[in-house]
C-alpha cells in the first residue's frame, strides 16, 4: 500500500507546469480563444515537443506506452493552465479508444503515429454530451452508435458551431450517416470500450476540473493579498481568509479521491466506474466552489472579461457538467450504495 | 392584518395588467448593454410614459400616479408577470429620484425629473472608484469649485449603463483637506460634457454592462449640485436606507424566476437529479417570504414606520435567493448549460445562462455580503466592532 | 393589505413577555424541568391568570374568544421562554377542537370552562407523531382512530413514558381501546377536524421554534460580547459577527411567513397547509440553524449542561420534528406546487 | 503508487479481525462518563492489552506491536468494523504516549508507558483554562519551583476523562515573570494528590463527559516533568502537528457511521424525503475521501515526509462530515430521533441522538474550527496576520 506517485511522475509534471507557466500565460490564452478556430498550431507542435501526443501511444506506433496513472497530474496542470486544445480527447481518449480497438486494426496504424506526432486532432462524439467538441478542426471523429463504433472523416458530416460561455470552448452538433463502411467496431465489443471510454474522459475532466479549483483560488489569494480596503488587504480580514480557507480544505480532500479513481481505471478495479463518478462529483464541486470564493474574493473585478479569473470559472462551469453532469454520476454512486450487498465500511475502500 | 387586496388594489392591478398585455413587446430586447438595445430600452420607457407607468411611485404632477407602496409592488408583480423588458431607467427612477424629491430644489426637480419620467434623459450612477468599492467613504475623485463651476478631476468606476447613458449623479471630494465622509458633493453631470472619457468594462457575458469614468478638467455649474457643498454624504444616504432598499430588487422578480424554475424541473424531471427538487421546493419558499417580507415592511413604512437593517437583511436575503435558483437551473439543464445568448438555438436554456451569470454579481454589488453582514452584526445585533 | 399586528396584539404579546421574562427564568425552568411531572402547578396558575388559557374559549364559556392570529405573537414568546407547560396543546389545540365539535355536545360545556380556568389539561393523540405529549398528567385525552375523534380519561389508557432529550417534555406510548362509547365525532366530520387541528398545531409549533431562534441568537450574541479571546470579546471577530448575521437573516424571512400562515388558518384559505408546512419549516429552518452557530459562538460552553443555551437547543430539535417532520412538510408544498394548474409566480403571495 | 494490500498487511487485517470476532463483547458497554462505563472500558482496555492490541504502534519491547501507519489503520478499521468499545484510554495512548517517546527519559518511558498500555492508569489531558480555550498560550495555572517539587496552583477546565481517570498531563506556567508561549512546563501528575480538586462538568447529553480542576498548592516531584522546564511549549507543540493530527479520528470511525446512515436510509427509504438520499451519497463520499487522504498521508510519513496544514484540514473536514452525518440520521428518524440512551425501548435510535449530540462538539474542540480556518489561511495560503 502507497499512496505516493513515483518522483519521475512528479518531475514530469513540474517540468510540463513550468513549460506551461511560459507558453499559456492568460495573455496568450486570450489570443487563442479570439481566432475563430480556437487552436493554435503553434502551441499545439509545442506541446507535442513536450512528449504529451505520445503519452499514450505504444512504442511501436512511435509513442511513449504510458498509462492512465501517468496522464493524470498532466490533466491537472492542463486544467490550471486551462490548455485550449484538444489534447486530452485526442492523445489520452482517443488514442486509448483506437488502440483497444479489437484485431489488427488498419486504423491503428495510420492514426496513433499521428496522434504521437501531434498531427491528428481527433474528437469524440458520445450520447452523454449533446455536442461534439472541437468537432469542426478534426482530422477523424470517433462516433457513438447504438454502442458501435464509426470512424468518419470531417467532410462526412455535417455540423454546426454553437456558442459555449467558455470561449475556448468549440462545439458542434453534428449530423452523420452511419454505414458499414464507418463501423470499425461492434456493439458486442464496442460497449465495454465505450464504458472505459466514458470513465477516463470523465477523470480526465475531473483532473481538470481540480486544476481549475486550484487556480481560481490562486487567482483569489493573490487578488486578497494586493486588494487594501479599509486601509488593510482585504485578505487579512477573516471573512476573507475563511473563505479562501474552505475551498483549500475541498481541494485537499479531492485530490486523493481523483487519484484513487485513477488508480482504479488503470487497473480495471471492480469499483472502477463508482471511483470515477466520486472523482468527477469531488473535483466539480471543488471548482464550482472555488470560483463561488474567488469571485467573491475579487469583488467586482472578479465580474469583468478583462480580469483573469473569467476564463478559468467558465471552464470549471462547462467542464462541471461535460463528460456527466452531477445527476448522472451521483447516481451511478447511489446504485451502488443502495446495491444489496455492496461492500462498504471500514476496510472496503480499496476494494 | 389584513392580507387581503382593496376593491381599489384589485382595479389597479387589472389595469396595469391590461395595458401590459396590450403593450409589452412580443419579441425579447436586445441587451441594453448594447448600443442597439440600450436604444430599444429607452424607446420602452418612452411607451411605459405614454401610458403614465413609468414612474407610478412620483406624484401625478411629475408624471407619476402617487401609488403607495402597496401599489407599487402590485404593478412590479404584474411587471414581472407579464415579462416586460428590464428597465434601463432603474438607477433614475428608482435610487436618483426620492433624492432629488427629498433634496433637490424644485428648479431641480423640474430639469430633471420629468425627462427621467419620459426615457429622455437615462441615468448612470457615480459611486465607486478604485479603491472605494464596499468603502465608500474613501472617495478622492474631486469637485473644486472655481466661481460658480466645480472642476472634476479623477475616476470612477463600475458606473452601471454609463456607456450609453446621458447622465450621471455621484458623490465628489470637494474639499480636497477632508477624509472619509466629510467634505463630500453630491453633483449631477451631463456624460457629454468635454473632458470625460468613458472606457467600457466588458462583464462576464461579454458585454460592456459597466464603464469608467475618467475626468479631467470637467466644468459642472454649481446649479447642478444637490444639497449643500460639502453635505453630499447625507444626501447619498439619507434616503440610501428607505425605499432604496426596497426598491433595488422588487419580489416579482424572484417569484418569476422560481415559477420558470418549477416549469424547468417539472419538464425535465425524468432525467433530472430527484434531490434537486429540494432546490425547487426552496426557491417557491424563499421567493414568497421575499415578497411578505417586503409586503411587511412596505406596510410599516406607510404607517410611519422606518427601514432599519432591512436593507441589508434584504440584499444577503435575495442575493443568495437568486444564486441558488440560478445553480438549480444550471445543475438541471446539465451539459446544455452552458450555451449562450449568442448561440441562435439556444433560446430558453441561455436566459437561465445569462440569470446565472447575473446572479454572480448579486452579493458582490451595492455593498458586498461581506459588508452588510458587519452592519447587521454591528447595527442591528449590537456586536462590537472590530 | 396590512401586514402589520394591531397595537393591542402587540401590547398583549409584550406584557406577557415580561411576564415570562419574571416568572420563567432558566433557574426556574430546571427546577421544574427536575420534578417527576416536569409541570408546575403555581406556572399553570400563573398563565391562567395572565388570560392564556381563556384565549381561545368562547365568551359562552367563559373565555375570551380569540382566535389563531392572536395566539401567533404569545406562542413565539411561549418558545422564547421555553415554558414547559401543555398550554398549547390545551388552550389552543383542544379548545379549538372541542369548540368545533358539531351539534351541542355535552363535552364542550363540560370541558371549555376548565381549560379556561385553567384547571385541565388536556392532550391530544395525532398519527403525526409516534407519541403523546404531556399524557401523564391530562385529565383528558383527545385520540385520532381512522380520522374519528375520541375522548378518554386518563384511567382509560396505559401508558408508558418515553425518554426525551428534550427533559421538559413528557411523552407518552399510550394503548386503548376505541368503542362506541368514546368516540365524540364521526370520520366524516373528524377529517376536515383533524386537518384543522393538525394545521394549527404546526402552527404553534412554528411560532415556538422561532422563538427559540431568537432565544438562541440572544445567548449567542450575550456570550460573544462578553467572552474575551486574543484579549478582544469574539464578538468583534468577523468569523463570529457573520454567522450571528446570518442567523439574524434567517429570523427574519421566517417571521412573516409565520404571520402568512397565521392568518391563512385564520380565515380558512384554500393554501392554509401549504402555508403552514412552509412556516413549519422556515421557522425550524431557523431555529435548527441558530442552534448551531450558536453552540459554535458559545464554543466548549454551549456543549455543558450548565449553559442555558442547551435548554433551548434540545427544544428545538425536538419541535422541528413534532406535527410533522421535514419530509412530511416539504412533500406538502412539492406535492402544490408541482400540481398543474397551481397558481404560482408574482401576484399569487396571497392567494 | 499501489492501492493494494501487501500480503502481510492482509494477514495482519485478517489477525485482528478474528481477535475482535471472539473477544468484542456481544453488549453494550454503558458509557465511560459513568463511574461503571468507566472501569467496564478499563477492563476492556485490559483485554485489549491482553491480546497486545492496546496500543499497536508502539515499539514490541513496551507492548505494543511496532505497527507503521498503515498497519495502524487497517487496525483501526477492523476496530470500528466490529463495532468494538470506545477507546477510554485515547488521550493517553494517542496523544501522550507519542510525545513521551519523544521527549520522556528513559526513566520515565519506563513508568508511564507499560501501565498506560495495561489499562493501570487511564489519562485526562489538562490544556484549556477558562480563558484559555481556543488561545491556548494564554495559560495562567502555575506551577512554581520549590525545591524538588512544583508546586501547582490554579485552575483547568474542559479536562475529558478527567472525572474517573487516574493521571493527567498538561501545561502549567513555571515562570509567574513569562507571558504567552514563554515559561511553560509539561508536567504528569497523579488525579489522587493532596490538595486537587474535581469538579464534573455535564455535557449535553446530562453526564460528566469533562471536568474542572482545582489546584491548591499541590506538589508535584520534579521529575514528573516532560522535557525542559519554560520548554513546556514546545514538547506540547512538536508531535502536536504530527501523527496526533492524524490519530485523533481515524477515517475507520466515520465509515462506520456512513454504513449505518446507508443502512437507515434504505429501512426508511418509502418515508423519507427523497433528497435525504444526496446527504447519504456525500456521506459516502466524504468519508471515502477522509480515508484516502489519510492513506495518502500516512504513505507520505512512511517515506519520510512532514505533517503540514494537513492537521487544520483534517480537523475541519471531519467535524463537518461528522455533523452532516448524524443531521442526516436525525432527518431521517424524524419524530423519533428525540429519543435518548436513558429511553430503554430507544435502542439503535438513541445511538444516532448520542452520535448527533457528540458531533455538535466536534467544530469546537481541539481548536475551534475557525481558529483551523485562520492556521489554514495564513500558514497554507499565506494571507497576512489581521
Amino acid at each position: 500500500m502507497d499512496f505516493t506517485f513515483k518522483e519521475d511522475h512528479i518531475d514530469f509534471s513540474d517540468s510540463i507546469r513550468k513549460f506551461l507557466m511560459v507558453e499559456a500565460a492568460p495573455e496568450m490564452l486570450r489570443e487563442i480563444w479570439e481566432t475563430e478556430s480556437g487552436r493554435s498550431k503553434a502551441l499545439r507542435e509545442k506541446l507535442a515537443e513536450q512528449g504529451l501526443t505520445a503519452l499514450s501511444v505504444p512504442e511501436e506506433f512511435n509513442g511513449i506506452g504510458l498509462g492512465d496513472l501517468d496522464w493524470i497530474l498532466i490533466h491537472q496542470e492542463l486544467g490550471y493552465y486551462a490548455i485550449p486544445d484538444s489534447l486530452s480527447d485526442t492523445a489520452y481518449l482517443a488514442a486509448w479508444l483506437l488502440n483497444n480497438l479489437p484485431g489488427d486494426a488498419a486504423l491503428k496504424k495510420e492514426w496513433l503515429p499521428k496522434i504521437a506526432n501531434g498531427s491528428a486532432r481527433i474528437a469524440i462524439a458520445h450520447p452523454v454530451n449533446p455536442m461534439v467538441a472541437d468537432a469542426g478542426n478534426a482530422d477523424l471523429l470517433l462516433m457513438w452508435h447504438n454502442d458501435e463504433i464509426h470512424a468518419v472523416q470531417r467532410k462526412q458530416v455535417q455540423m454546426t458551431l454553437r456558442t459555449s460561455i467558455d470561449a475556448s470552448r468549440r462545439l458542434f452538433d453534428v449530423t452523420w450517416k452511419p454505414s458499414d463502411a464507418t463501423r470499425i467496431c461492434p456493439a458486442s465489443h464496442g460497449a465495454s470500450l465505450w464504458q472505459g471510454l466514458l470513465d477516463r474522459a470523465a477523470l480526465a475532466a475531473a483532473a481538470h476540473l481540480i486544476g481549475l479549483a486550484q487556480r481560481m483560488l490562486d487567482l483569489g489569494i493573490d487578488y486578497s493579498a494586493q486588494r487594501k480596503q479599509f486601509g488593510k488587504p482585504i485578505g487579512s480580514f477573516q471573512a476573507v481568509k475563511h473563505q479562501l480557507a474552505d475551498v483549500a480544505v475541498k481541494i485537499e480532500f479531492a485530490k486523493p479521491v481523483l487519484y484513487r479513481a485513477a488508480y482504479s481505471v488503470m487497473h480495471d478495479k471492480s469499483r472502477r466506474s463508482v471511483n470515477v463518478s466520486h472523482a468527477k462529483l469531488a473535483c466539480g464541486e471543488a471548482a464550482w466552489f472555488s470560483a463561488r470564493k474567488s469571485i467573491q474574493v475579487h469583488g467586482a473585478m472578479g465580474y469583468t472579461w478583462e480580469a483573469d479569473l473569467q476564463m478559468f470559472m467558465k471552464r470549471a462551469w462547462a467542464l462541471n457538467a461535460a463528460w456527466g453532469d452531477q445527476s448522472f454520476h451521483k447516481k451511478r454512486i447511489a446504485d451502488f450504495i443502495y446495491s444489496s450487498g455492496a461492500a462498504l465500511g471500514p476496510g472496503e475502500t480499496f476494494t | 392584518m389584513r392580507l387581503e387586496y382593496t376593491e381599489r388594489q384589485t382595479k389597479f392591478r387589472a389595469e396595469i395588467r391590461e395595458w401590459l398585455a396590450a403593450n409589452v413587446p412580443s419579441h425579447e430586447l436586445k441587451s441594453f448593454d448594447t448600443k442597439e438595445g440600450f436604444e430599444e430600452h429607452r424607446e420602452w420607457e418612452r411607451k411605459l410614459h405614454s401610458g403614465r407607468w413609468s414612474a407610478v411611485t412620483w406624484p401625478t404632477e411629475l408624471g407619476g400616479r402617487g401609488c403607495d407602496l402597496i401599489e407599487w409592488l402590485i404593478f412590479e408583480e404584474e411587471y414581472w408577470r407579464a415579462g416586460a423588458p428590464l428597465r434601463v431607467n432603474q438607477n433614475g427612477i428608482f435610487l436618483l429620484a426620492p433624492t432629488l424629491m427629498e433634496y433637490g430644489t424644485e428648479e431641480q426637480k423640474k430639469r430633471f425629473l420629468p425627462r427621467m419620467a419620459a426615457g429622455d434623459d437615462l441615468w448612470a450612477q457615480g459611486w465607486s472608484e478604485p479603491g472605494a468599492g464596499s468603502d465608500m467613504a474613501a472617495i478622492r475623485c474631486k469637485a473644486v469649485r472655481d466661481g460658480d463651476h466645480y472642476v472634476i478631476n479623477g475616476q470612477k468606476t463600475w458606473s452601471t449603463r454609463a456607456v450609453f447613458a446621458d447622465w450621471l449623479f455621484g458623490l465628489f471630494r470637494s474639499d480636497p483637506e477632508s477624509s472619509r465622509h466629510h467634505g463630500l458633493t453630491f453633483v449631477l453631470l451631463p456624460l457629454n460634457l468635454p473632458g470625460i472619457s468613458i472606457r467600457p468594462i466588458k462583464q462576464l457575458n461579454g458585454l460592456p454592462g459597466f464603464a469608467e469614468i475618467f475626468f479631467d478638467d470637467v466644468r459642472v455649474p454649481v446649479e447642478n449640485r444637490m444639497g449643500e457643498e460639502g453635505q453630499g454624504w447625507n444626501v447619498a444616504m439619507a434616503t440610501a436606507g428607505f425605499e432604496r432598499g426596497l426598491m433595488l430588487r422588487s419580489p416579482g422578480r424572484f417569484q418569476k424566476t422560481s415559477k420558470d424554475l418549477i416549469e424547468l424541473y417539472k419538464d425535465n424531471r425524468e432525467t433530472a437529479d430527484p434531490s434537486i427538487s429540494d432546490a425547487v421546493v426552496k426557491s417557491w419558499m424563499d421567493s414568497e417570504a421575499y415578497a411578505l417580507s417586503t409586503y411587511a415592511t412596505a406596510s410599516r413604512l406607510r404607517k410611519g414606520g422606518h427601514i432599519g437593517a432591512e436593507a441589508s437583511t434584504n440584499k444577503i436575503f435575495w442575493s443568495e435567493m437568486d444564486l441558488a435558483m440560478n445553480e438549480a437551473a444550471m445543475h438541471i439543464l446539465g451539459p446544455s448549460a452552458e450555451l449562450m445568448t449568442q448561440d441562435g438555438e439556444a433560446g430558453e436554456i441561455s436566459r437561465w445562462l445569462d440569470g446565472f451569470l447575473f446572479s454572480q454579481a448579486g452579493p458582490i454589488y451595492a455593498g458586498s455580503n461581506e459588508i452588510q453582514r458587519n452592519i447587521i452584526a454591528e447595527r442591528m445585533l449590537g456586536l462590537p466592532r472590530s
